[in-house]
Parts: C-alpha cells; structure tokens; sequence
C-alpha cells in the first residue's frame, strides 16, 4: 500500500480502508472535482435476512492487474480523468465497514460521477473476487454471482 | 505438470488452493481435476470461467508445465 | 457541528473538512452505498492563469436553510435515499483543500449516484455563497456566477 | 426600519453588510439603499435576486420594520 507515483493506486487489503488519505491523494491542483464510491457491509441480503459480516476471497495478482485495467478503461473512456484509486478489502469485514472504495479526481464533475459509476460497475463484473456472507449460526457463498468477464466487454 | 489455482467455491469444493495436474492441453487438465476432486467441484467448473496465465482460454487451449490453470467461478465483488 | 439524530447534517464551517466522519455517520446498516463529491480549489480558473485560495463568503442561516431545501428535494426525486450530508467552506480556503462535501448514503448505488449528482448542481444554483479568488498581487469576486434560484427549478 | 444584508459583492460595493432603511415597499427600500450606496452598487443590485425574510420578493412587495431584505447578487459556491 506504499503511495505510487502514478495517478492510479489499486490495492486489495485486510485492512480497514479510509476514503480521506485516497482522496488527498487524487486531489491535484488542476483539479477541481473528486467523486467517491464506497460499498459498506449491509444487514441482509438477497439470502438472508440477518447478515453480521462478509468475508472476501480473491487471488491478489489476478485482482491487482483487473483493477489497474478497470482503472485504465476508465481513464481511456474519460480522458480528463486525473487520478484512479480502487481499493478492495479482503477477508472478514464487519457490518457497517467499506467493503471496496473508488475514488475519481477529474477537472470537472460530470466525468467525475461518470467514471466513478463505471468503475464500480467494471469492478463487479471484472475483478475475481468472491464474497462469502456471516449470519447467525454460520456461513455461505454469496448467490448473488455474475460471470467474470472482461474488461473491454463492460 | 500444470499449477492448478483453485479459487472461491472452486476451492472450497476442491479441498485445495493450488494443485499440479499432468496434461498438455486443457481439456485434459480440467479432466484431471474433475476427477480427482468429484461432483460437487465439477458443477462449480461447469459456470467457471478458466483462465491460463491470466488469459481466457478454451478446451483446445494448449498447456505448457508451470503454466497456471485458474478456475474463476462467477464472482460477487464490490 | 454536533452530530444530528435526523438523516440530513447540513453546515458551513470555516473549519477544514474531512470525509471520513461523514460517510461513517451517513453509514446505515440497510445501506449499501455510500457516493460522495469533493470540491477543490484548484491552481487556476476562467479569470486567473494562477490561483493560490478561495475565500467564500456567505449568510449562514439562508445558506443552512438552502441546504437543508437540497437535501430534502434529494430524497423526494430519490425515496430510497438514507442519508444526505452537505458541507461547504467558508473563509479562506487553500489551494488543494476541498470547498463542499456531499455525501449520500443508500440501500443501491444507481440513486447514490444520481441524488449526489443532484445535490452538487442544485447547491451550486441555489445555496447563497460567493467566492473571490486569490492570486498573486490581488484578489477578486469570481466571474462564475449564476442568479440564484429556487430548488424546485432546479 | 427595514434591516437590510448585502451579500458578498453587494456587501462589497456598499461597504457595509447590514443597515437600517426606511420604506414600506421594497420597491422604496431599494432606491434608498440606491441613492445612499452609489452607482457600482446600483449596478449589482441590477442583476441581484431580493429576498424578504428568506422569500423571493418582488418591487411591490410589502416591508414592515424588522423585515430583512437581502440583497443576493449572482452565485459561486460549490
């Protein structure tokens, strides 16, 4: 999680994640807009009504080189776009903590929410990840499931 | 031999994580697994998508020793 | 600034601003996404090749009241919408630190994005505030201005 | 006395952010505040939006002492 000098910083991470160190990050002085997109640990889901944790699988380097493509889809479609951050937590998460974080800085807003929304919606479809859900007096695989596509196809 | 990379549901059914299976191609790898690892591992690989060195391949697709063999079942991120 | 018990935390502040707070206390347990829109000075505008701060000046009961308007139209346009948090700056701000922060918080990222987008725009037209710009050797009232306008026209 | 607040460039051009102005229209309110604050000032009331007490108000409005008149010249927040 060292900062990089490139403006795209993609990770996948035990650790709780914070969106101001991400957004000081994509902040540049020829920008004026950064939009944010945080996915948090709901309560129920489509399986059950009582959920109290997720926890994430993944493999880190398939993860770590679909999020950098979802990021570069991104910059290509909006090319005013300035800076990409697109982190994942992995393992347990607890109900109420961010699950996944995107971060877009752009000159202006409007390529801001567009990008933003793409890359949410890329991630989901794109990045191997598989999420398990915690109830009460056990665990399961989530069913809400897509096909892993990519990139290019979002 | 093959580096099988056994992911989500895919490794949960399997047992394992990571594996080595002979087989120059992989329909013949995936035949492998499927029988060494049984039914409930091959329903999974029926909706998986599988990739060899991080490329979408098909049954034809060759497959060279220390190539890895991902099973990527549908995934639910985000 | 103390912490509201209804849905909607509206302010101005000549404090910096953060978001992490906000999207902690925008966070619900039947919530699943959170969107939010950072404003930032940027080193440069339509009137000046180099600008080092802003300096927003404002009413603070109209400008409340205006927000609490934004906020309230959000959730009728977006019913599903949780949680709406809209912080400007005033006084002087430096170069890189964030003017206004929205943050909406939803069961489903589709009205997340769409109701933020709505708040950022509306507040633009219709929250009064006004903004000089400083540059070297001076400052001025920038020249981005819009009339002011009601939030149902928005 | 009406209470009047001028904002941001109004403030500016008046050189005061709040006074007392006499009248029971808007209408007179504003050509007192014209004739006691000058041309630069007449300009951006030119393009300004009035509110009386928090509601848009228009020439023939009605002002009674302790109403607020705000005078809000053309926006830039965000």
């Amino acid at each position: 999680m060292a900062l990089p000098s490139s403006p795209t910083w993609v990770a996948v991470t035990p650790e709780p994640l914070a969106l101001d160190p991400l957004v000081t990050w994509a902040t540049r002085p020829d920008c004026g807009a950064v939009v944010t997109f945080a996915g948090t640990v709901r309560d129920h889901s489509a399986d059950h009504d009582e959920v109290v944790a997720l926890e994430y699988e993944t493999s880190e380097p398939h993860a770590l080189a679909r999020l950098e493509e979802v990021a570069e889809e991104a910059r290509r479609r909006w090319p005013a776009v300035a800076a990409v951050a697109l982190h994942h937590r992995v393992g347990r998460v607890e109900l109420g903590e961010a699950t996944v974080l995107v971060v877009v800085a752009s000159p202006h807003r409007a390529e801001a929410f567009e990008a933003g929304r793409f890359c949410i919606d890329a991630l989901k479809r794109t990045v191997p990840l598989w999420k398990r859900e915690h109830f009460p007096g056990g665990s399961a695989w989530s069913s809400a499931t897509e096909p892993i596509v990519g990139v290019e196809s979002t | 031999m093959a580096r099988l990379l056994l992911l989500g549901p895919a490794r949960e059914a399997a047992g394992v994580r990571e594996d080595e299976v002979a087989g120059d191609s992989l329909e013949k790898v995936l035949a492998v697994a499927r029988a060494r690892y049984g039914e409930a591992f091959a329903a999974i690989l029926a909706t998986s998508q599988v990739w060899v060195n991080g490329e979408p391949a098909g049954p034809e697709s060759p497959v060279a020793p220390y190539d890895e063999v991902a099973v990527l079942p549908p995934v639910s991120g985000g």
